[in-house]
């Protein structure tokens, strides 16, 4: 399935955009390795978040400039990060207690598949890989809120939002919310609601590539980022 | 960010009758007592209260049991030379005690924090205190079961607190406070001193921010054993 | 059962002292509150001995002088300590690790009642009394050894050490020996085993007032101290 | 308690084949590439390891791997640009793996150290790593059972170590090496300095020595992303 050209998608940077939105002022926040990592400089001014990464840091900033990264300060996709005012280093058991004790208001993470009930997956694409799991099972079980921001479909066009995943789960009912690059989703009582559909799409295009029903609440918003 | 920064009186104005409360200190290093009292003049009744001791003399956390205030005290020495208010009550009956082995108490504390709802420990096997407790063998070894324990708030003493509730201790005054920082929904804290963020090393942090809810500068606090001592009795 | 005068009882000091001696140079040690906190002055020259307290300090020292007590810095029986120079402070939680994890020696404890399988009782003497056990159950089943640091018998003269223990249990089978102001004796496999008496007492005499059978493995040496 | 000064090689000159080592390190960060090296050097062989991840390029835990030493991983992720020899000796068989999720791992090498046998978390309940794990309802919940895990030996880097063996570490470099230190038999750290007893604040301490056994100065110690980068192979 694929989607006519007239179809504002939404660009890596405008999802991230959109996502940063959602953010609550003064939210303990986790972002999961690519493009979740964009999410933090979108955020709209004037709200204070503080960014968490497993690796044991509290209120670390972007990248420092080149010449003055320390490798030994990174993130959890170990990039160079900053330490900003008010900054804590921790150990990782102290790390996950923050994420396993329900601490972190929100994580936005990537995706192989979302289902319909918040089952997520997005550790293990098949048999074959090495299976890699990272931290992304502690954050879904513990983070008090889960978004996730990926591609609505796969780069050959199957659908990422699905009525049960296929692939191994991260975790069992977890997922909250959806951005992808054509639709805001929601997902509550075991359905996808939407939210917001890009311009040049409508419901029933939207559900071409979706692999579960869709339902509304209202009519779906316009999906726009700047 | 930002912590809310109150005085004493509204830092506790929303706790209420029947609530869980951590209180840290081991004896009177850490006992938050300018936030006890203002619990006791706040009035809230029926609390159950976790701390290691159950108070001293007639000031702190002794004075909110002798004002009937507190229905359990979860600890795991209730006895010392100044502690006869906790025992007066004891014995009269009008005040539950859950005895938990000191280790046993911080542990339960801190997987409450971390998400823990229950660990195996070899404290207390074969024990009066292991009576009705799960009991399993790994490798061997005989172990019992213990749950998680949470509160509705917590109220510690800090030496430093920045705006964002990073939190520095005093020497021992330390103890339990870092694990009820985490392990309740509210947490309280009396600093000596609050500063704008970058006052704290990062490196040095003992209590990060994000297990902090409300600040109040207490700058000259009162120390326990020093009102005990003068004979102090509160309110 | 009364002793006779001639006997040569240990002082208070003179069992901390005795006590001392067998303490290996380079252990971590916990001293319970009472007595055996006077064994640590009694350590012989040359050996190195770091003390832990349950409340969060290792590496600590004497009492400071008078007007320089910080009551921030207490050991686990509330009385001022100093910082010595490499100590440490930790909060409840890593303190406990320590005791449970097994990263103590040893652990010298006060005790009601010791029998002669290693069980303690050392927390409830009776039902009357407000209970109270501090960190003695964690310090028994966590370090890797355990002495007994006690007088002979109780003061109206009944044996402390005894056949099976009549008041409430701290640990089961967890002491290895015992101190007292009469003998030293070690438990093995399920047996009180006399290693020194005092001067003037002799193996029936010290089995009078003991509540259990005594062994020997060898003739006991003469318990002294300066 | 001073704690012994070795050099590289006297410092894991006893590690016996078999042995599960735990290695210090997000990544490079906290990476102790010398000890690692020593160990290589050393010969020893089917080693379990225990790190976050399974290796960079062809230095430090990836070298050993490359050399066939280690029989089994105990890692959360694997994976990684650089990470090519792990998955050509996994794809081959030559080499186990264990997954556990980071989180999980964390809190089983702590519970090791804490003398904790078994804890329940909520992570990988519902996912195929849960599969074989006890699973237990919790206040309406559902947890699996985890294990501690100990190790024979713990690698890793510090920044500055007192004579006595406390410990303070560089930004995230401290990571899973503070947990490490507990879970050990033998820890064996290399410092950048090891000063005099006092030279650590006891109020900032992070690893207390009762966690460390054996030091190593190694005072500019190379630094794994600038050796892969550099395309550095070892030995």
């Amino acid at each position: 399935m694929s989607i006519d050209t007239k179809v504002k998608k939404l660009t890596r940077q405008q999802m991230a955009w959109r996502a940063a939105q959602d953010i609550a002022d003064g939210s303990y926040v986790n972002l999961g390795i690519g493009l979740p990592e964009l999410v933090a400089r979108c955020v709209p001014p004037g709200r204070h978040v503080t960014y968490h990464t497993e690796n044991g840091l509290l209120g670390f900033g972007e990248r420092p400039p080149a010449g003055e990264e320390d490798p030994d300060l990174v993130n959890a996709g170990k990039k160079p990060v900053t330490l900003l005012p008010g900054a804590a280093l921790f150990h990782h058991s102290d790390s996950f207690a923050m994420i396993r004790g329900g601490h972190l208001d929100l994580s936005i993470l990537g995706a192989f598949q979302v289902a319909q009930n918040g089952d997520l997956a997005n550790w293990q694409a098949g048999e074959d890989a090495v299976p890699a799991v990272g931290g992304a099972m502690d954050l879904v079980s513990g983070v008090k809120q889960v978004f996730v921001l990926t591609e609505h479909t796969t780069r050959d066009g199957k659908p990422k939002l699905v009525d049960a995943c296929s692939y191994a789960l991260t975790g069992a009912g977890v997922v909250s919310r959806v951005f992808t690059d054509l639709a805001v989703v929601d997902i509550r009582d075991g359905h996808f609601v939407v939210l917001e559909i890009v311009d040049g799409l409508d419901l029933a295009g939207l559900q071409a590539v979706t692999g579960a029903p869709l339902h509304t609440d209202g009519t779906p918003g316009v999906l726009q980022a700047p | 960010m930002r912590k809310p920064v109150y005085d004493l009186a509204g830092a506790v104005a929303d706790i209420p009758d029947g609530a869980t409360i951590m209180i840290g200190g081991f004896g009177g290093a850490g006992a938050p007592v300018e936030l006890v009292h203002a619990l006791i003049d706040q009035g809230a009744r029926e609390l159950t209260v976790v701390n290691n001791n159950a108070g001293n003399g007639a000031v702190g956390l002794a004075a909110l049991i002798r004002e009937r205030r507190v229905r359990k005290m979860i600890c795991s020495f209730p006895r010392s030379a100044d502690s006869s208010v906790f025992q007066e009550l004891y014995a009269e009956g009008a005040l539950q005690l859950e005895l938990v082995p000191q280790g046993t108490l911080a542990e339960r504390i801190r997987a409450g924090g971390a998400g823990i709802p229950a660990f195996f420990t070899r404290t207390s096997v074969g024990t009066p205190l292991a009576k009705g407790k799960e009991e399993r063998e790994f490798d061997g070894q005989r172990y019992v079961m213990e749950r998680w324990l949470k509160a509705d708030y917590a109220l510690v003493k800090a030496r430093r607190a920045d705006a964002y509730g990073n939190l520095l201790y005093n020497m021992t005054a330390r103890n339990f406070a870092p694990l009820m920082c985490m392990a309740a929904a509210t947490t309280i804290v009396q600093a000596s001193e609050i500063v704008e963020p970058g006052g704290i090393d990062p490196e040095a942090v003992v209590t990060p921010g994000i297990f902090v809810n409300r600040l109040v500068e207490v700058r000259a606090p009162a120390q326990e054993e020093r009102l005990v001592a003068e004979g102090v009795r509160y309110p």
